[in-house]
């Protein structure tokens, strides 16, 4: 089984992916599937997380068949 | 109750005129919308085109939360939010919101409310043409 | 830059869908409206209809002044005002204001605005029909 | 030469009359146009008053020509 990972807006374009499926041994938080996605970067503050399309912290556990998203800061609405 | 991403144009007096808000009629004494148009300059630059990226499903899910909390809070007789993705041109449409209410001041703060959280809540984002170059915006303005 | 009073009903959409609003349109980033709509309740009792007063000239007058101090206090691109006379039934729309700006703030604050000062400065009083009696409005709601 | 007065919605009900042209020897003020208008009655304070149609107090001046208008708080827009 598997997490599924999705990467969003400029943050996709600088990781140059815009998501992959990982296998979940030894993850247990997203902050595990970020030491995946990007494992010669810190998690910086400006980017945010969600695990099955809710906000969530990086400390939050993630389990088997969880779909975990990185983005940077929103930007919809208007001026 | 209708929450709508489209990634085609949308006029919003159609989509309003087109929309029978819940509730009885003869109760809604009162309706608030807003509309978000783009704009050809943002920070000082010439903007040609842009594009509004999102994420589908959770796009959907957060703008169904907000417009469930803002009915919740003001006891809307309902809410509608229609939002554009995809290629843009200046003075498209971006976002339309609309709240419907019993009273005056109830629709004037969640239609507020709902266009203030969309902008910090919903995962859309913009990135923006300027001739041959292109840039991601950072973050949105204060107002 | 529009104020009209009109004695026949009106549809608050296509107003606005007929209406290309001053300035830039490749500047105008928001649109707040407002629309009332006359409910079949107040203060309790069922209304069955309800005749709308003005003062010819002066009501134009106030409006216009109204108009013209949120255009001039948030910089708006334009601001129109249409407000309904005569005898309304419920579901029809009495008034519709609506501000466009640059930006969101401008376009909800100024909107606002015109709905709340209307209320207190415009004059219009209403008559409402309780079945087989009338009754005047004796002061406004508070929210 | 002459005042013209207009009367509005329930005060205009309750005085019987929507209005006169008034003579303007001896008015000097909107209250002396409300004396003529209503000898009977004081100028209560929920009464609201106009010159030229720009809303005015009882002690503004009134001179030849001009249009006094007397009404009850208004009630437009919306609930």
């Amino acid at each position: 089984m598997s997490i599924q990972v999705k990467i969003f807006a400029s943050l996709r374009e600088r990781l140059g992916s815009d998501g992959m499926e990982l296998p979940v041994d030894g993850i247990a938080t997203v902050a595990d599937v970020w030491a995946r996605v990007a494992p010669d970067q810190p998690l910086a503050g400006s980017v945010l997380m969600a695990v099955n399309m809710d906000y969530a912290q990086a400390d939050q556990p993630v389990v088997d068949g969880d779909e975990v998203a990185f983005f940077p800061p929103v930007t919809g609405g208007t001026a | 109750m209708t929450v709508r991403i489209t990634a085609e144009p949308f006029d919003p007096y159609a989509e309003l005129a087109g929309y029978t808000p819940r509730g009885e009629a003869n109760r809604i004494g009162a309706a608030a919308t807003f509309i978000g148009f783009m704009r050809d300059l943002n920070e000082g630059d010439d903007i040609t085109t842009m594009e509004l990226e999102h994420y589908p499903g959770m796009t959907e899910k957060a703008l169904e939360k907000l417009r469930d909390e803002a009915v919740k809070r003001w006891e809307l007789a309902d809410a509608l939010i229609v939002h554009r993705v995809g290629k843009l041109s200046p003075t498209d449409p971006i976002v339309l919101v609309a709240a419907w209410s019993g009273h005056r001041v109830a629709a004037l703060e969640a239609c507020r409310f709902l266009i203030e959280e969309l902008k910090t809540r919903a995962p859309f984002w913009k990135k923006e043409q300027l001739g041959d170059r292109e840039r991601w915006v950072e973050h949105n303005t204060p107002g």
